[in-house]
């Protein structure tokens, strides 16, 4: 029992950090959201080539196939690291989602290009076609007449080279494609966070850019939804961090009837509540972390806990932020909204705190803490 | 104890459902913190003026039909019921009138009242500053007498003034005895927004709108008839308004109510996990006990008696009832609630950002638990 | 539209509030408490005896029947002192179940009968056989193989010289009873709060005590159950307005670190949110009353959302009275515990919190909030 | 990072539960806060010692096995998987022993730590008084030089001891310097309760037990031996304990991990409405949480770290998480819920009531809070 991380892990987060208070800024975050079309994939471009030259989208890629061949405990830290800077770009999706799928599947060939533009030519990725509902993994995307699919709310697909994309019927179950972005037509969807890049995207049926089907693909879809739910709650403990640490330095330095209004107990309580529920959600993202990266029979249960306290942690954090701030946390010019919109779309995304109870419940219930793949006849 | 409307009440609710059926726009008005979307409100509470239904609980000498505050009520459900326009001139019927009617001169009344009625002029409140937020109490900007010993100049900067980017009009309290302390030596002003030296800077909201404003006071001069109530008594002059703010007359029951009967058939179209069932009943019964409590203190002031300090409660219910409602809809749209579309996903977190302002504005809850603790329940101060 | 109680009322409520400030008072409590069998008989005896001097249980008995003939707006007030004093007589079961449940029953024999004991003879009743669940309404009796009926949780038994009692099987549905004592066992069952007489009943069916069977017994006790939900809410009522009042007085005279501990935010804003919830409960409550008494369609409803309202403001006010005492309330020496185990008690008997919200939200999905008897079919 | 036990520590867990298996009663004590109950609790950790189970962490010249953070922590998750009974000892071995290990001279852990190891001295705390319950700098009860200068001498009054009305010994904080102020010239004292002077009030608590008691003091001598620590020192020397109290010792996860399994049964059971549902998981994930929490922090210790302020957090979460645990056990039992019945009804309720102790005692949560702000998220004071 050693529940720490190491130097080395240490080190990583802490280049990370450094990397991202320059390049990922709230003035770099306010110049994203008032930049053009063309200046947005810039500052996205830019921005990524600067992550990629850190390792981070290939971090959990194996050495074999020319990654840094660390794990998911390695990654957990750098995703943080990504929430508390409310990285824009698709880290997630990439590093944590597509690279590990990928690297599952090989020595499959489309998943072996795939993952080579990935660590060779530093593309990021777009994922979608995967909710978690109380009732397990579904799919959202729609089939329509002429055989297009499409699929709503993929995150990253404007600046993607390729989409990891998901879909599934009756009849065939699911399937999984790494579809390449100049196969795709993406419809940006107004959403209300600008760094959490949405859109519809309509995608060919084409068996070129299929991954796996059937079992297989059910399998790397509910794995899929498992390291998303870690991953994700790993975001949302950066983000509650990053809005408690705003907040409290706003508390100490805005004075109303006579003194600091962080001096005020119902201010101080507030804040108290946020800090102690992050407290505890914190060893329960690492541990879904290390759950991932050891293969434990009690991934999908570790995974929901965590999403769900993360959430839960996020969104008090996000609540208490605001009141503390008062209107001006209202205001575009205050910096927290950033954080804010970015909590209230990603506590909701990859399945919300009370579906992720319902499914640690059904875990439990299972008694082995089984993995989600089973969950679909567990309804309840 | 009747918990039923008159006939005659019932036949004012129909006479009002049939007037909005036939007159709300089918297509909501554009948002009414754009320039185009303001004149589009403007236009529809002209349009309610002319047929009196912008101000039915005034004097019908100011455009109103001198009806009692449950014909109030009633008017308030079918017109959320009808889901017409946000009130742009809300501040100034909800806020000021209140107080003009109490503290106004006769002058006053039949100068400002009409054309707030009939949208001709739109209000905005100039109350928090920079340093003074919660703390009302601690208000720098000051107005000092003119040379001419006919008016006054004023000088300092508001804050958080909704509407403040387009409207005709700002009421609110300025220091006009530098030496007296916090609460005294404030008065209370009405000010032009053309008048020279005003200057206004728009604030972008959270979602990128523009309803705040910053309004700046560089030597301007008002006249004397533009004091409303006493020189210095100006705090006692706002706190009726905030009275009414947080009473009975902002926030009408029939905007809860309308949401948690939404929400409810969010619920219905979209099922959602069973935990979102108990926020949904939470929502719906929360709603009506705000429609309830209305009731209850409505008719202690029927009868004649003040408000009272129960007052204090509303505040703290109606806007967590908001937030909570607003959540609850956000939580069964699942994935889908970051979506900014035209119609159920966009018009509940537009519904769920407005209703964050809630706790905050007009006296935060924080201020408003002090008061019901140190009024309601007597505990000590500080 | 007039939402106020009249001047009689008032008077009513009042005149009762005086006579248990002394009959009641938390000094008679105690010794009710300390009391051997035979003693706290003899003071139940006697506090009934007050109880029917003012006409309280036979408040809402027609005058027809030498009733009172008053309603359930007069008596709500009455109810909420008897919850405000903490009485342990049962005067919800005798008066605002018993009462009209008999009254409306007439001129059957035995409802006349067992109306005439109340009215002329001041005996209390006791009542069992129902409970309320998110299904709708139940029977905990249970029937042995000698064909004797068990009915727990029956409510004043020691001292009610007559039990109502209800049973249900799945061939004849539902029947009521009035079971003199003399034909009932009463085993005590130990219980929470020494205010609320407990006991399991073992009777005997018998038809010479039948009030009413099949569909007639049903909706008698389906408008007992909402006659109980808004009736426990008046008493819940007053259980947290007097919680609410002994901790603030408390707080204001308990002093650490030099001040009141009233005057911390800390404890002000607890106080404050107990308070409020209590605000917005009260008028629900009311409401209930005159939805009784004017037989609303929507009583059910009605009475199910003031149940849950009364609930959760007596639950939160006995949290915050238990905090803000501390240490200190936690004694049995400080009153404070009489009036936080009666609401532990109420606040789950007659259906809790939660399960009142989800018969509203039945009602409401029913669209004509319609009343309870037909529940058992909308489960969800 | 590795979550996983050692061959050795899962060996360890094996040989404690099948010692467990084979000596913990069948049936329930009585409770300890009767005189017959108190002397069984007594009996049982007697039978612990003798096979080295009573303070497995401790050093093994005092009775202990010598054993590290986590085997402590093995230990007691099949202490409390086993349904033991509660520790009697409790205050003394998880309290005062820390305490008197890092701040004891060899005497003392010589005289005083085998007795207390095996049960034959019970230990209570004397820590709050009547005015000073949150405030504990405020205590009175003061300690002076005896006439011979080879002691002290004791008066004042304390409460809410646990465990008091049947204790041998009791440790507490007496002020040596009367002129000092709040925290200065406090001094920690260990005195025998059959001393001449001594005078126990139990307290009734709100289930009629008498858990508690009131200690009086009244010119009770104490040789000079029985300081523990400096002369003026007592107020480091007990917050040390407090730190162990809100820190890693007093409450281990495991009691609240079993209290979430059983909760599970009990919904299994009894089912219960969707609202239960909720609120199972929320404590499941919760106690499992603290658990987690409990070897991250063990794993700092393990490593040489300081437990660390984040410990002030853990007092909140373990103390909200047993009350939320316990009342929804009595929401799944219903209208059961007040019976106090043998089995499960009247063991949650007692659970229950013995829960909301928990967010005030060992320094309220109100006091907990302050301190989270002020030294983790760094807020000024007062």
């Amino acid at each position: 029992m050693d529940f720490a991380f190491t130097d080395e892990q240490d080190a990583l987060r802490q280049g990370v950090r450094t990397v991202l208070d320059t390049e990922c800024s709230v003035d770099a975050l306010r110049a994203f959201e008032l930049a053009d079309e063309d200046g947005r994939a810039e500052l996205a471009r830019n921005r990524w080539a600067v992550l990629a030259e850190l390792g981070a989208p290939a971090l959990v890629v194996p050495e074999a196939a020319n990654g840094l061949g660390l794990g998911d405990v390695d990654l957990v830290g750098v995703l943080e690291e990504a929430g508390r800077a409310c990285l824009p770009e698709p880290l997630l999706e990439t590093a944590a989602l597509a690279a590990p799928t990928l690297a599952a599947l090989l020595p499959d060939r489309a998943a072996a290009a795939a993952l080579a533009a990935l660590v060779e030519d530093d593309v990021s990725f777009a994922v979608g076609g995967v909710d978690v509902t109380v009732d397990g993994v579904v799919s959202p995307t729609a089939v329509s007449a002429d055989g297009t699919l499409r699929t709503p709310r993929v995150v990253g697909a404007r600046d993607a080279a390729i989409a990891l994309l998901a879909c599934r019927d009756a009849d065939s179950g699911w399937q999984l494609h790494a579809v390449p972005a100049d196969s795709c037509t993406v419809y940006p969807t107004p959403a209300l966070s600008s760094s959490r890049d949405l859109s519809t995207v309509h995608w060919p049926l084409d068996s070129e850019t299929l991954l796996a089907y059937g079992v297989a693909a059910e399998a790397a879809v509910s794995l899929l939804a498992d390291r998303a739910a870690a991953g994700s709650a790993a975001l949302l403990v950066g983000l509650a961090d990053r809005m408690l640490a705003m907040t409290a330095t706003y508390a100490k330095e805005r004075h109303q009837f006579g003194k600091a209004i962080g001096s005020f107990q119902a201010v101080k309580h507030q804040l108290a509540n946020a800090r102690v529920a992050l407290e505890f959600a914190r060893p329960a993202t690492y541990r879904a972390a290390w759950s991932l990266a050891t293969a434990q029979p009690t991934l999908s249960h570790d995974a929901s806990m965590a999403k769900a306290m993360a959430s839960d942690a996020a969104d008090l954090a996000a609540r208490v932020g605001l009141q503390v701030h008062g209107a001006i946390g209202y205001t575009w010019e205050c910096d927290l909204h950033f954080f804010l919109k970015r909590t209230w779309a990603l506590s909701r995304a990859w399945g919300d705190a009370a579906t992720h109870r319902r499914l640690v419940l059904a875990q439990v219930r299972r008694g082995a803490k089984g993995t989600r793949t089973a969950m679909s006849d567990s309804r309840q | 104890m009747d918990l039923t409307f008159s006939a005659e009440q019932e036949a004012f609710r129909a006479e009002a459902r049939a007037w909005l059926a036939a007159h709300v726009p089918a297509d909501p008005l554009p948002s009414l913190d754009t320039a185009a979307g303001f004149e589009a409100h403007r236009a529809w509470e002209r349009t309610m003026f002319e047929d009196r239904w912008s101000v039915v609980s005034w004097p019908t000498e100011y455009g109103g039909r001198d009806l009692g505050i449950f014909e109030w009520l009633v008017f308030e459900e079918e017109y959320y019921r009808a889901r017409a326009p946000k009130r742009v001139s809300q501040n100034g019927i909800f806020l000021l009138a209140p107080t003009m009617l109490e503290y106004g001169t006769e002058a006053q009344k039949a100068r400002y009242l009409p054309p707030m009625a009939s949208g001709e002029e739109i209000w905005c409140q100039g109350w928090s500053e920079p340093d003074a937020g919660s703390d009302l109490a601690g208000i720098r900007s000051r107005a000092a007498r003119n040379a001419g010993g006919d008016g006054w100049v004023l000088n300092g900067q508001k804050t958080w003034a909704s509407r403040g980017a387009f409207a005709e009009w700002c009421f609110g309290i300025f220091r006009t005895d530098p030496e007296a302390e916090r609460h005294r030596g404030l008065t209370y002003f009405l000010v032009a927004m053309d008048s020279p030296g005003v200057t206004v800077r728009p604030i972008p909201q959270i979602d990128g709108e523009t309803g705040f404003a910053e309004i700046f006071f560089d030597n301007v001069e008002v006249p004397e008839d533009q004091v409303l109530g006493e020189v210095g008594a100006g705090w006692s002059v706002a706190m009726a308004t905030a009275g009414s703010e947080r009473g009975l007359s902002l926030r009408s029951p029939a905007r809860y109510t309308e949401a948690a009967d939404r929400l409810l058939q969010l619920f219905h179209q979209r099922g959602g996990p069973a935990a979102s069932a108990d926020a949904v009943a939470q929502a719906h019964m929360d709603a009506e006990a705000y429609q309830l409590h209305t009731y209850w203190t409505a008719s202690r002031v029927a009868r004649g008696h003040a408000v009272g300090v129960e007052a204090s409660c509303n505040k703290i219910f109606w806007s967590e009832t908001d937030v909570a409602i607003h959540g609850a809809a956000l939580d069964l749209l699942g994935p889908d609630a970051e979506l900014l579309e035209a119609g159920a996903p966009g018009e509940w977190l537009d519904g769920y950002l407005f209703s964050l302002a809630g706790p905050i504005y007009a006296g935060t809850n924080e201020i408003q638990r002090n008061v019901v603790a140190e009024r309601l329940l007597g505990l000590p101060r500080g």
